[in-house]
């Protein structure tokens, strides 16, 4: 099943015209009066900036954008139909491959809705390792995101390769600790499938130790840069009403003003004990997006010293819980946690047997990726391209 | 002498004939760069060699920019033109014709200009002590002129966009 | 017993007068009628071997440069450090298919590369690249220079239109208003150095650039305020003309695949490639000439090295310098291209020239004269420069940040 | 043929082609170039008379220059009007701009 066209379905234009209520929505950019042609492009699925295989239809007058249509589905692969006819162990290591980036995370997600549907209750020292592996994983997503963001803005590979160096890093220690650097399916219903060695924590806990001063040397080379601030400031607009109406969630939704975290709102995990701050944007515009995600990896940094100094003993795993042929009471639940990019979430319905009945997943890169038409419009296509790279997608997770 | 200027003059006129004559709008504005260009060439064999780079940077570097700005900017299709209707083409053809037969008669075998010897070039400080003296005046008018051009262009080709104090 | 006798000027010494000397034996056997033709010909064999061989390590360079900035070791595999690599590039872009898209304009398809290069290589010319070493000397040869580069773009337009790509389109028109944009401050920030020098020859120039102030303090316009701030808005227009980063936007990668290069193969990519590095050798050479003294040594003592390896070494640090901006800067965004242009260069030069002429009309001021001529020089520099500074980058800045309440 | 008559039939010849240029093409732009064309024809007789002509002709040189800054500030002018004359008409054929009022 191909996902329709996002214009044509019900669920963008209900959205649209709640906006225009409220007259949220960017007005379209009227033409200059009695100007050239417009001229169609076609903005992918090959472009190198389209972070994967993703179209932009624009509509261009002279370089400003006068209509967009995002066109994605390249990469679909009926994730949640083969959820819903796999095991839930199973579903584990596909969840991997939703948001590639971010493996740690999409796990967590999904066993948190296994364990409610199921009344799993979590080890101790599990709660912590996956605290430890979502904060490297969200450090890793954000050093990418902010990596890119610039190779968007014509930086050529510099901060890219700055970043990659850092990401290298983390990803050789998911490495040591699941045998894989990105598919690491790590988290099993109740606690982890591996237990981090010491050495592990002592090589996680170098890491942390340096990644202030990569974030220092980052920011000096680029965040007071004049052509950044040129390039990013003002350039698509996210007004806290619209982010709010269309269902932002993620740094894109605090860089709009709106301190919505749920590792603060829902207090999942053992976050609540965790000191560490929340920080919000104000004009939600592309350089928001990215300093926000600059500041979040500062605390990200904080939360990581103190998981890892208050670590506690114990088992990873309770060998009770069961994993194979797990079969929930008929019921339904929904686990969500605050990944790198957003809410992602988890909808299982079991019916009492081995598989979910329905299995859905809210998608963050998806569903902040249905704003694009409204932060192009009116900007050129230097611009758009920004403006895709500080929403910060995964098209593995938007066609899923 | 006589041979470079009229190996020169063929270089110069041949793109310009067929600037006129070619269909594609494209084609026909690099044509006549062509041409400028070879009457930069000219210039330069006539031994005005401040007049030949002045032509060369204005008309290559300006007059032709503008002009392919203007083809991209009013782009009507990919290839422009449709034929004009053909009377108009023929009559104006025709009074072309007559009329370089006619100038090309007057200036060639009842002139009675005499061909002088060719005078020395002025060297290039000279140029300078007229441009700076005699012509002063006129160089003031000459930048006045452009100026005054420079900011009719902005105000004609400035869109009238409504006012939404969109950056610019 | 002979002692070793300094000779009596720099000009006399053997290395500097050995590219002449060469060319005097090469061609004092031929007929007179011949040899002014057969100089300039050997002289333009010079010239295509020195900067082709330039070009191709400037490539390597670059590569490496770029690497080494980025935390990695560059191309390291052809030969020795790499240093066949671009030898070994040539081989592949000789050897690939040159694929023409069928709907594209096949003659401006083919015209524009070659066209670009012979313009690059034409400005070449009129450098004098050392003392008596200069090519053709023309009277007007800085108006030659900006003449000869004035089409370059207009190749560019070609490819970009000839290609019958969108992006290939859009690539050609922001070439156009880049190149309107960005002639009218390079050409203007020349004038004082004319109006100064009195004259528009690039050896008059370099003369006028000679001495020392104080015996240490070189004649060089950039070592005066007012030919700081031109060589400053030079070569910012330079990077603009020669469409390097942060003003590559004809081929932004990240927002046109390529611009006017998207449908370019094999040997006419490699031709672009090679226009690109030739314009910007040329344009530095100019920079060099008009702003660095030339071929001038920096200080009297150091005279003994050849004026060509001066020239050489001014010319590998400036294109040092494109590459290292190269590595850091973002792209700008059209509209900002041209109004930095139209809103800051061009204005900063026309008050520049102003300063020009006062410079050249106080030549005679000394003693604390001379120091009131530096002040009010430097501020006719700095205030403006601060003005408009501040008008542009209104509206951005840097930006504090608040947490959620918890 | 001495080479003042030469420049002087290349000069009435390019004059020529620009008036073809004028009279036949529709299209504005082409029509400009063709004036520009003709004002070139004009410089060359200067720049012929200035050198072959009967001495004293630093102002033929001169007068070159000028003409050439106008035609730059003409060009300026002439596309600048035909830009609007397209965002009016959507047209750049001089048979459609044959109305005042826009």
């Amino acid at each position: 099943m191909m996902l329709p066209d996002p214009a044509a379905t019900g669920l963008a234009r209900v959205r649209k015209i709640e906006g225009d209520a409220l007259g949220l929505r960017t007005p379209a950019f009227a033409p200059t009066e009695g100007a050239g042609d417009l001229l169609e492009v076609s903005l992918g699925p090959h472009h190198p900036s389209t972070h994967g295989v993703f179209r932009m239809d624009v509509v261009l007058d002279g370089e400003r954008i006068v209509r967009l249509k995002p066109v994605f589905g390249y990469l679909h692969r009926n994730h949640e139909k083969l959820g819903e006819a796999t095991s839930y162990l199973g579903s584990m290591p596909y969840t991997d491959r939703l948001d590639y980036l971010n493996s740690m995370t999409n796990n967590w997600a999904y066993a948190l809705a296994v364990e409610k549907l199921a009344g799993i209750p979590v080890t101790e020292r599990a709660e912590y390792v996956r605290v430890v592996l979502a904060e490297l994983s969200r450090l890793l997503n954000h050093t990418c995101l902010a990596g890119f963001l610039m190779q968007d803005c014509g930086c050529s590979g510099t901060p890219l390769m700055y970043a990659f160096r850092e990401r290298e890093k983390i990803l050789d220690l998911f490495e040591s600790l699941s045998g894989s650097r990105m598919m690491c399916n790590v988290q099993r219903f109740g606690g982890c499938r591996v237990d981090p060695s010491a050495e592990w924590l002592a090589a996680t806990r170098r890491l942390v130790d340096g990644y202030g001063a990569f974030l220092d040397e980052f920011e000096a080379l680029l965040s007071g840069n004049e052509i950044v601030m040129a390039r990013t400031q003002g350039v698509g607009r996210l007004p806290a009403a619209l982010a709010v109406n269309a269902g932002i969630t993620g740094p894109m939704l605090r860089a709009s003003g709106v301190g919505h975290d749920l590792r603060k709102v829902d207090g999942y995990g053992v976050y609540p004990r965790f000191n560490f701050r929340v920080p919000i944007g104000r004009d939600g515009d592309v350089y928001d997006r990215y300093m926000v995600r600059m500041l979040e990896m500062r605390e990200s940094i904080a939360i990581l010293d103190q998981a890892l100094r208050d670590l506690p003993g114990g088992p990873i795993l309770d060998p009770k819980a069961k994993q194979r042929g797990l079969r929930p009471k008929a019921g339904e639940a929904y686990g969500r946690i605050e990944g790198p990019k957003g809410e992602i979430g988890f909808f299982l319905v079991s019916d009492g047997t081995g598989n979910p009945t329905r299995y859905r997943v809210r998608a963050p890169s998806f569903v902040n990726l249905t704003v694009l038409e409204d932060l192009c419009l009116g900007h050129t296509v230097a611009d758009a391209v920004i403006i895709l790279g500080s929403i910060d997608i995964v098209l593995g997770e938007v066609d899923r | 002498m006589t041979t470079l200027l009229a190996v020169l003059a063929l270089i110069c006129l041949a793109p310009a004939v067929a600037a006129v004559l070619v269909r594609n709008l494209i084609h026909s504005a690099l044509l006549f760069v062509l041409a400028w260009l070879g009457l930069a060439a000219f210039y330069l064999a006539l031994g005005a060699e401040f007049v030949a780079f002045a032509q060369a940077l204005v008309y290559v570097g300006g007059v032709s920019m503008v002009a392919l700005f203007a083809v991209l900017l009013t782009r009507p299709g990919r290839t422009d033109l449709l034929p004009p209707p053909s009377a108009a083409r023929a009559v104006g053809g025709l009074a072309a014709v007559s009329l370089v037969a006619s100038m090309l008669a007057s200036s060639l075998f009842w002139s009675r200009l005499p061909s002088m010897e060719p005078t020395a070039p002025i060297p290039l400080r000279r140029l300078g002590e007229l441009l700076a003296g005699p012509y002063l005046v006129a160089v003031l008018l000459v930048g006045l002129i452009l100026t005054v051009a420079l900011i009719g262009g902005l105000l004609l080709a400035a869109p009238r966009r409504p006012a939404e104090g969109a950056d610019a | 017993m002979i002692l070793a006798v300094a000779p009596a000027s720099p000009a006399d010494a053997w290395l500097e007068r050995a590219p002449l000397l060469l060319r005097d034996a090469l061609t004092g056997w031929l007929p007179d009628a011949l040899r002014p033709w057969v100089s300039a010909l050997l002289s333009i064999a010079v010239i295509l071997g020195v900067f082709g061989l330039l070009f191709a390590y400037m490539t390597l360079a670059e590569r490496k440069l770029l690497g080494r900035m980025q935390n990695r070791p560059g191309p390291n595999r052809t030969g020795p450090f790499g240093l066949l690599q671009p030898f070994a590039d040539a081989i592949k872009a000789l050897t690939k298919e040159d694929i023409v898209p069928r709907a594209a304009d096949r003659v401006l398809h083919f015209l524009a590369p070659v066209v670009l290069v012979a313009l690059s290589l034409l400005g070449l010319a009129v450098i004098p690249f050392g003392r008596n070493l200069v090519a053709v000397e023309l009277e007007a040869a800085v108006l030659y220079f900006f003449a000869a580069g004035a089409a370059t773009e207009l190749s560019i337009f070609m490819a970009g239109w000839a290609s019958r790509n969108k992006y290939s389109l859009l690539a050609a028109m922001r070439a156009l208003a880049q190149l309107i944009s960005y002639e009218v401050p390079l050409l203007l920030s020349v004038v004082p150095v004319v109006v100064v020098a009195g004259s528009l020859s690039t050896t008059g120039i370099v003369a006028a650039q000679g001495g020392w102030a104080a015996g240490i303090w070189p004649h060089w316009h950039a070592l005066t305020p007012w030919g700081f701030s031109a060589f400053a808005v030079f070569m910012i227009a330079a990077l603009a003309e020669s469409n390097r980063s942060p003003f590559d936007l004809p081929e932004a990668e990240s927002e046109l695949i390529a611009g006017h290069l998207t449908e370019y193969s094999g040997f006419k990519y490699a031709l672009f490639f090679m226009a690109e590095y030739l314009g910007m050798a040329a344009l530095s050479a100019m920079a060099v000439t008009l702003f660095l003294g030339g071929w001038q040594a920096p200080l009297g003592l150091l005279e003994f090295v050849p004026s060509y390896a001066w020239f050489g070494v001014k010319l590998l640090l400036l294109l040092l310098g494109f590459i290292w901006i190269r590595a850091t800067f973002p792209r700008l965004r059209i509209d900002q291209l041209t109004r930095l242009s139209w809103k800051f260069l061009v204005p900063l030069a026309l008050v520049n020239l102003l300063n020009g002429g006062f410079w050249a009309a106080t030549a005679d001021w000394s003693g604390p004269a001379a120091a009131v001529r530096w002040l009010v020089s430097a501020l006719l520099v700095v205030v403006p420069f601060v003005a408009l500074a501040r008008s542009l980058a209104a509206g951005y800045g840097p930006r504090t940040y608040r947490y959620a309440p918890s | 043929m001495s080479p003042l008559h030469l420049c002087l039939a290349l000069s009435a010849a390019l004059f020529c082609t620009g008036l073809v240029a004028v009279l036949i093409r529709g299209n504005a732009i082409l029509v400009l170039l063709g004036v520009e064309l003709m004002l070139n024809a004009a410089n060359l007789n200067f720049l012929a008379f200035w050198r072959f002509g009967p001495g004293g002709g630093e102002a033929g040189l001169v007068f070159v220059l000028f003409s050439i800054a106008v035609a730059a500030a003409e060009a300026a002018v002439g596309m600048a009007l035909v830009i609007a004359v397209h965002r009016h008409l959507r047209s750049i054929r001089i048979a459609d701009a044959n109305r005042l009022k826009g």
